[in-house]
């Protein structure tokens, strides 16, 4: 919806921008093709030209900006090849939309009408930074993805690689990671240890945060810092502290209860994740509960529900999206936890961090990365799945007061 | 209300204290609180705060040369340290008797792995005296003197004795002065040398780069909370997406995409080389040093400031800046005068967040952090895992326990713990 | 205990007291007893401890002494999904995860009743409140309105004989509200339910109740229908609270035959009714309604007695005149008429005289 | 209790896991019928030992260690004395063991496996027509600039400096237990000590050579193998003034009778002349066995001759530097803490 | 454009729209012209477009269409800051983290007044709403009534020439509201400034100001002042949502001299004013405000028309009775009559004669 009226605005200054942004293209340009200063002049003339004859048929707007597409895409062809194709495209679809993005004044249209020029430059400025803020938080998934395809067996951007070669590229990260027999071990008790852990933190914690959030609990502080704890004492004691506990538990269970050693062997590294969970469960349960409207366990008590109907029929489905965020962020703490378990757990448990953590130290090998790229693309999925949850579940609270 | 000045206790009806009735009434209401907490509590404190406890205890916990060695320890306790000489037969036959025992139990180097740490040399005495003393017999075999000489002469030196003296009692605060770069030296508490002090350099190190990450995820944090919590939510919780991906990815992974990105034949100084605006010789040194630790932590700490900074932005309402704008106020004053300072509650618990976790890391500094980049719980883990120096091990975390909790206690303060959100 | 219950009390509070610190009595010390099929409303102030009594009959707070009866049973011992009480919460606290016949569902389904008498029982509760096509909805998507006939056709569908309803009309604009304090009364008056309910609103609790209970500070003040409520109050608090009033100081000059004489500050001495006063020479409050004033001469009574009054401003109200004159020294003095054909329009400025009964005059505690 | 028959061998993990499970473990199961489990905790080996013992449930019934960490470990107790001559296999020609192992045999509790060094290797395009041939070439910053890493801990790096600071081979050690000569040495490590990467896990140095990252650096001669003849990357090694080291196996004390025995017999089985020179085949670190060396033979996947990669081999060891058990023992946490200190500085 | 402009014109709205989503107009077609020193209230049900008009003024929202011009002078192109209007949020809006003194300093701060100046003009302006004792709180320790006056103190501390309300004493109870209203009043005539007022609250909008501007659904229903709009409204929507009323449907019979005669659904025939019917045979609906039905035979004026009622529910209002007749098959019909000393208190079943004048019957839109 455009809040300002556009009007065009001069050519001259959408020459000087077009032919400033061009700069800083043909910086790039020339100096892969061994001239910097070159590649700025060619820049900033070419596409001041390209501006100029452009806005003089602005009528013809769909058009130019097919032509121009089309026309860096063909000087990139003649430079350089297919991938340099490419590239010129890109950079053609970008000057074409730029020009008359700038041209007809079209950044004004979903600004307020009486900024001043400086405020619009701030506006998109701002957005830029955040941009690279955003580019920053997932450069090292953006470093990861690539290099996991490695044809060699290092982490190094390789010659072959840069070039775009195929010969630089191989599936044989990938295909280690689901033939090796540690990897596939470290997977499964991965796979099998984070819900365990996560389920036991999750239930536990959210009844102690609901307790928690009740109005007379002597000591609430005191029994909140005990815990939090988990999250605030250095990793390396814990785990020397806490294998002392599982170790003779582990005893116990083992002699008096007559389990098997593997079994035990889990049990233990379970509820060590589990503790080292609990903290994320309260604190995300417990500000969710803050939020919870006391009135609704009251009106289902009244109606004649007891305590465990009430829970499970009124309270859990509203804080539950609360309890999935808890959730995930124990299930991470699990999934990408090395120290704990190391000490906690034996070979029968070795987990992903685990096996990535003996892979850094012993032998560099890209198939980490192609685990992370693995894990990378459950978690989007992951994400986006508890974001349409949240939606969904925002909907129903619609009118519920926090 | 009417009288809250009376110093007498209120008294309800039946003539009991107030006080006293409330408690009886609200007894239940408690105990379901309680019975609630009740299972997370007992877990946490059986298989957390007593390990974790215990192992904080080693600290000051010295036993073992009571134990090991108890009629020298008497006898050593007469003795003059500051008489030059060794102590006299008295004390070699005893510490003779004592190796008979400890030797047949195999615990004799034990004690000397453990006054090793405080005199270099004496494990290996222990260890070659263990040897003889196998074969002694204590009614015929002495003069233990002689027989100790004869093994090694270092065994005439009054600093190994002082030494034996010195810890003989059951506990030390010997871990903690040595965590503080301190020592028991002859005539009382006294510096280490110098070229040993390590620890203080280390604490202060980890602090002060604790701020500057923290520093810099406030720095690239708030813009992003900013931006979050002014779009509408659908575009928000994709940005969010964003933001907690990196938190997905595996530390480890992170870590080593890092150390790809920024060091000297890394991506950013080839692609700088490429550009022409460094020289292939001058290429920027960004890793193995305080900044890459500094990338990195921040890299992955800065979710933690982002978070919560923007549970405390949604709740600011954009009529304070629409009322500061309507008052005359610019888009800039109406920001750092309204919006800023009712935005600082986040910053706060995003900092402390963000420092207690950057306080306690060691991975991290230890993949990327070369000399000048690591913390002290590299050192804690240094001493855990490869010196088995445990008692100087929990004397560091204790120290660091502390400054923690000092902090969690000041963050509980400021903002109240269970005002973080985390999603 | 039950023994000394009168026969036909239904819910009996008796020398209640709660505090919630220990420190401060939030209900100093209630007795009150309820028959069968009352209307009751509980009216004060904000912080006057209405819905804390509530909470206690309904179980979610705990006396900190006294005993409640319900039935002549004491239910300090009865967890509230026991009491069997129906409630209508200020919010109406719809659970928002369900859909509208869900919610009503809810309590048949814990005391488990068979599907078909749920559904069955549901759609009647529905149609009681004019929502029968609106089975299949969420909470969010009704309006206000439709939400509160909603709560309470809930807070009936188990048909309970005790409904307490906590300031269910507080959120909704004047005319949906007077809507719904209609159907109300009409609905509990049509089943024979008790009820008790709260609110701050008074003309609320005046058009709706059989009793009402005026509190302050933890304290009934005065407990009576509505009528004799407003025209005898027994204090000032209820005097002020109730409706508008136009307070006078003043002197008790004498007491005879039931009229008082009371000398204003000003001088002028006008005859009341003795209501919290006994002797002569006590400080009083002199209190009249606004509307028992009457500046139009043809209409005063015999017997009045007059006072002069300037105009000082007129405000128009639509369907009523509010005039503001200065009596007595009083530049607060307030006078209603109805915007009747024949009514007068008063001018700032104009001098009057104006006149009320001995008897709509009330001499109250200073 | 027991576990049914099957025991759990902790070692380092990677390449020289592979090579102990071919050579070792392998054929022991199916001569036994026993389970081996391999943990690869062999890093916190030494705490885990500790605390598994004083909790009183060892779960682990061989450990793989270097040979400093079981001297650490049999002071404290932890690990079981075993008499080379009773208890291990004689060599075929029936020299004892312990004259087999000779000197290797540094601890009571522990029994060498291979000997393995710890050298430099080198970028090959990047040191010019002038390749580094002796040690000292790490601290010439002048002919061979660009950066080095070294192990981040004072062993083996005290020892480079004292030698390149003009300290004859046989006196190192009586130099460096006095201050004086800790100085001495760190002194002269402070004159690169702007152009050294620290490295702290084996991977490392592999990695930093492989991106060009360092000139030079130190690893263990295997990992060095693998990066020239493995992975073909343009390195090559320096063998001068490597540091000879030894790993071998420890038994946990505190293991029950039953399962000590079976810990015993699998040692003897793993430790005997051809289980050693077989080991050989899949990594270049030498037997630590007198006997076994005639007997090794080619690699594995590669088919070369390992013999001249092994740092046992004649041509490599003409200049090696012995590592001081005893010295390490009783000096290495005040060295330690003053190089960590000096670091830090 | 500015030529275009009245002289006495102060702010004017001309063919304003605007949409948020570009599918739905939320404000249609405003045009609105109000003099300097005016007190204008913006009346209308929820989500009608009021608080979209204010915002419009105040520069956060942007018209779609159409011209906002301040002092003749359009105010399309000039950021918010500049404006110089003062604005009383709905919530306050005061800053949490400053005192209210420092509240206050901040327009004149950053209008960069001098220090002794700025304290100077603080302090009346806190006079002025008698808060001179809490410049040193923050609003957080304030009551929602002190901080209401707070807000308005802020907004008229620099001057400005336009203030704009925005539902300033919705969360107010019944006491302080009235007790606000006429400061509020008092203050804009006093100072003299213009005043745009949003409220939904009837009595609000009749009592507080110089004219009314009815909304709905995005258009003015009605402009003009509060007796006018009450006793006069130009369509049913208006004379629906101002006041009680009651309706009775008919069928236009003739209209002759200004008076039209109305056959009521069940026959009767009626005179009544004609106000939205032109002609014979339109259908109508009559209606009658409450207050001026008369059964008293004795007030009732000549040329009243009388119609028979049954009485179906008294209802205690406190000041007034409320009592609700069937009269010509319309159950809902209601009279009001003020709780005076000689008004009888009809019972439910009595048959009575109700009337009223002509003038007071309006035939509206059907
Ligand atoms: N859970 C609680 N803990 C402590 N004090 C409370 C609690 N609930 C209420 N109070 C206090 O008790 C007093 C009475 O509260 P109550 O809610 O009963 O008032 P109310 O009459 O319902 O008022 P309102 O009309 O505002 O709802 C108030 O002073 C209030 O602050
Ligand atoms: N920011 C917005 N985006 C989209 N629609 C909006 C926005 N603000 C208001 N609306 C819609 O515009 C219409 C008018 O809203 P407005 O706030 O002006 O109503 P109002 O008359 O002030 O109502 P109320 O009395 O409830 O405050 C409503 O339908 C509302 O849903
Ligand atoms: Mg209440
Ligand atoms: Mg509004």
């Amino acid at each position: 919806m455009a809040l300002t009226p556009v009007t065009p605005s001069s050519t001259s200054f959408t020459a000087s921008t077009t032919a400033a942004a061009g700069a800083v293209a043909g910086l790039f340009i020339g100096t892969s093709q061994g001239n910097a200063f070159l590649g700025v002049i060619i820049g900033a003339l070419l596409l001041a030209v390209i501006a100029f004859v452009a806005l003089q048929m602005r009528d013809r707007e769909k058009a130019i900006r097919w032509i121009i597409l089309a026309g860096f895409a063909l000087a990139g062809f003649l430079m350089g090849g297919l991938s340099a194709g490419i590239m010129g495209a890109l950079f053609g679809w970008f000057f074409g939309w730029f020009i008359f993005w700038i041209g007809e004044t079209r950044y004004r249209a979903t600004l307020v009408p009486y900024l001043t020029p400086g405020q619009v430059l701030w506006h998109y400025g701002f957005r830029v930074i955040c941009g690279a803020i955003f580019v920053f938080l997932i450069t090292p998934i953006l470093v990861v993805l690539p290099l996991s395809f490695n044809a060699q067996d290092f982490f190094t951007f390789t010659p072959e690689m840069l070039r775009l070669d195929p010969e630089g590229y191989s599936l044989k990260h990938y295909r280690d990671f689901f033939t090796s027999q540690d990897w596939q071990l470290s997977f499964r008790n991965s796979v099998i240890i984070a819900p365990i852990a996560t389920v036991i933190s999750v239930t536990l914690g959210t009844l102690a945060a609901i307790g928690l959030s009740q109005s007379h609990v002597p000591g609430r502080r005191a029994i909140m810092a005990i815990l939090i704890s988990p999250m605030i004492v250095p990793l390396i004691i814990s785990a020397t502290g806490m294998f002392f506990f599982y170790s003779q538990m582990g005893q116990v269970l083992e002699n008096n209860l007559g389990l098997s050693k593997t079994f035990v062997g889990y049990v233990k590294v379970v509820l060590a994740h589990a503790v080292l969970g609990i903290p994320f469960v309260i604190i995300t349960v417990t500000a969710t509960l803050v939020g919870f409207d006391r009135s609704l366990t009251r009106a289902a008590a009244n109606m004649g529900a007891g305590p465990v109907t009430t829970f499970f029929r009124v309270q859990m489905p509203l804080i539950l999206p609360g309890v999935i965020s808890g959730g995930l962020f124990a299930f991470i703490t699990s999934f990408d936890e090395v120290v704990v378990v190391l000490f906690v757990g034996s070979a029968r448990q070795k987990t992903l961090p685990w096996q990535m953590f003996t892979g850094l130290r012993e032998q560099i090998s890209p198939t980490i990365l192609a685990v992370a790229t693995i894990l990378v693309v459950i978690s989007i999925a992951l994400l986006t799945t508890v974001e349409l949850l949240r939606r969904r579940s925002e909907r129903l609270r619609g009118i519920s007061p926090t | 209300m009417s009288d809250t000045t009376q110093s007498s206790p209120v008294l309800a009806a039946d003539g009991r204290p107030l006080k006293h009735s409330l408690n009886r009434a609200l007894r239940r209401q408690k105990m379901r609180a309680l019975a609630l907490i009740l299972p997370l509590l007992a877990f946490v404190l059986l298989t957390f705060i007593v390990p974790i406890g215990q192992m904080l205890f080693r600290s000051v916990q010295n036993d073992i040369v009571q134990n090991t060695l108890p009629q020298t320890v008497i006898a050593v306790q007469s003795w003059d340290a500051n008489s030059g000489e060794a102590p006299d037969e008295a004390a070699f036959a005893a510490l003779a008797a004592d190796f008979k025992t400890a030797v047949e139990n195999k615990t004799h180097t034990r004690v000397g792995s453990r006054l090793n740490y405080e005199t270099p040399g004496i494990s290996s005495l222990f260890r070659k005296a263990g040897r003889k003393a196998k074969r002694w017999d204590l009614e015929t075999d002495g003069p233990f003197k002689e027989q100790f000489l004869d093994i090694d002469e270092d065994w005439g030196d009054p600093a190994i004795w002082r030494t034996i003296q010195k810890f003989s009692p059951p506990v030390t605060s010997g871990y903690f002065l040595n965590a503080a770069d301190m020592q028991l030296g002859d005539d009382g508490v006294e510096f280490r040398p110098e070229n040993q002090q390590i620890y203080i350099t280390l604490f202060k190190r980890t602090l002060f780069m604790s701020m500057i990450i923290m520093g810099s995820c406030i720095l690239l944090g708030y813009p992003v909370a900013w931006l979050l919590a002014n779009l509408p939510s659908a575009k928000a919780n994709v940005l969010l997406i964003l933001v907690l991906l990196p938190f997905w990815t595996s530390l480890l992974v992170r870590t080593s995409a890092w150390k790809v990105m920024l060091q000297q034949q890394g991506v950013i100084n080839d692609t700088l080389v490429w550009l022409g605006l460094v020289g292939d010789d001058a290429r920027l040194v960004m890793i193995n040093n305080q900044f890459g630790t500094i990338v990195a932590m921040t890299h992955i700490l800065l979710p933690f400031m982002i978070l919560p900074m923007y549970s405390v932005m949604q709740t600011i309402p954009p009529t304070y800046l629409r009322a500061a704008k309507s008052l005359g106020a610019t888009n800039w004053t109406a920001f750092w005068r309204v919006y800023f300072p009712q935005s600082v509650p986040g910053i706060g618990a995003g900092s402390i967040l963000v420092f207690i976790l950057a306080i306690g890391y060691y991975i991290t500094p230890e993949l990327v952090g070369g000399t000048k980049g690591v913390f002290i719980s590299n050192r804690i883990a240094f001493h855990i895992s490869s010196s088995l120096n445990w008692g100087l091990a929990a004397a560091l975390g204790t120290i660091l326990l502390a400054a923690v909790l000092i902090l969690y206690w000041a963050y509980d303060k400021i903002v109240g713990i269970d005002n973080v959100k985390l999603g | 205990m039950a023994a000394s219950t009168s026969d036909d009390a239904f819910v009996e509070f008796e020398r209640v007291q709660k505090s919630y610190d220990g420190e401060m009595l939030v209900v100093k010390d209630l007795n009150l007893t309820m028959p069968k099929g009352e209307f009751l409303t509980m009216l004060g102030p904000s912080g006057s401890g209405k819905t804390t009594c509530l909470m206690m009959l309904a179980g979610f707070e705990t006396a900190t002494h006294g005993d409640i009866r319900l039935g002549g049973i004491s239910i300090n011992n009865i967890p509230p999904h026991k009491r069997g009480i129906g409630m209508v919460f200020q919010n109406y606290a719809l659970f928002p995860h369900m859909t509208i016949a869900e919610n009503l569902s809810f309590p048949l389904e814990v005391r488990k009743l068979g599907k078909s008498e749920r559904e069955e029982k549901v759609k009647r509760a529905l149609d009681m409140v004019e929502m029968g096509a609106f089975g299949g909805r969420r909470p969010a998507q009704l309006s206000g309105g439709q939400q509160q006939r909603v709560a309470l056709a809930r807070a009936l569908v188990f048909e309970p004989e005790l409904v307490l309803m906590d300031e269910p009309l507080g959120a909704l604009d004047k005319q949906l509200r007077e809507k719904m304090q209609f159907e109300i009364t009409h609905l509990a008056h049509n089943l024979g339910i008790t009820v008790v309910y709260v609110t701050h609103d008074q003309t609320e609790a005046l058009t709706m109740s059989d009793r009402v209970a005026v509190f302050n500070d933890g304290v009934i003040q005065q407990l009576a229908p509505p009528d004799q409520l407003y025209e005898s109050p027994e204090n000032s608090f209820v005097a002020q609270f109730i409706g508008e009033n136009n307070t006078l100081e003043g002197q008790v000059k004498e007491i005879t035959n039931g009229i008082a004489v009371v000398q204003l500050d000003d001088g002028e001495l006008i005859d009341c009714k003795p209501v919290n006063v006994d002797k002569p020479g006590e400080r009083t409050r002199v209190s009249i309604r606004p509307e028992r004033v009457e500046y139009n001469k043809d209409r005063l009574s015999e017997g009045a007695h007059t006072l002069k009054a300037e105009v000082l401003e007129f405000i128009y109200m639509g369907d009523i005149f509010r005039t503001r004159l200065r009596v007595a020294g009083n530049d607060e003095f307030i006078i209603k008429t109805r915007n009747a054909p024949d009514q007068v329009r008063l001018q700032p400025g104009q001098q009057i005289e104006i006149g009320w009964l001995p008897e709509d005059c009330r001499a109250l505690d200073a | 209790q027991d576990m049914a028959n099957e025991m759990t061998i902790v070692s380092w993990g990677g390449a020289y896991s592979t090579s102990q499970q071919n050579a070792y473990h392998t054929p022991y199961s199916e001569n036994t019928g026993v389970t081996i489990i391999n943990d690869e905790s062999s890093a916190e080996a030494v705490a885990k030992l500790r605390a598994m013992n004083e909790a009183g449930n060892v779960t682990w019934d061989v450990v793989d260690v270097v040979a400093a960490d079981a001297i650490r470990l049999c002071d404290e107790g932890l690990a079981l004395e075993i008499d080379a001559d009773t208890q291990l296999a004689a060599a075929p020609d029936g020299t004892s063991a312990s004259e087999d192992f000779g000197e290797l045999l540094v601890s009571d509790c522990f029994i060498p496996q291979i000997v393995y060094s710890t050298t430099f290797g080198y970028r090959t395009d990047l040191v010019g027509d002038n390749p580094p041939t002796e040690i000292c070439a790490v601290f010439d910053t002048e002919t061979y600039p660009g950066k080095r890493s070294l192990e981040k801990r004072a062993i083996n790096n005290m020892e480079w400096a004292l030698l390149c600071d003009g300290v004859a081979k046989e006196d190192v050690y009586d130099v460096l237990e006095t201050p004086e000569g800790q100085e001495q040495a760190l002194a002269k490590l402070g004159t690169i000590k702007d152009d050294v990467i620290w490295w702290s896990a084996g991977a490392d140095t592999p990695q930093l050579l492989a991106d060009g990252e360092v000139v030079m650096g130190s690893t263990y001669n295997g990992r060095l193998f693998s990066v020239i003849e493995e992975q073909k990357q343009p390195v090559a090694m320096l063998w001068d003034a490597q540091i000879f080291d030894l790993d071998g196996w420890i038994i946990p004390a505190g293991l029950s009778p039953e399962r000590q025995a079976r810990a015993l017999d699998y040692i003897m089985f793993a430790t005997d002349t051809q289980r050693l020179a077989d080991q050989a085949k899949w990594i270049s670190y030498g037997p630590a066995r007198a006997s076994s060396a005639p007997l090794v033979g080619q690699h594995a996947d590669l088919g070369i001759d390992m013999a001249p990669h092994m740092p046992t081999d004649p041509e490599n060891a003409k200049n090696t530097f012995l590592y001081n058990y005893e010295f390490w023992a009783d000096y290495r946490d005040d060295i330690e803490a003053k190089f960590q200190a000096w670091l830090a500085k």
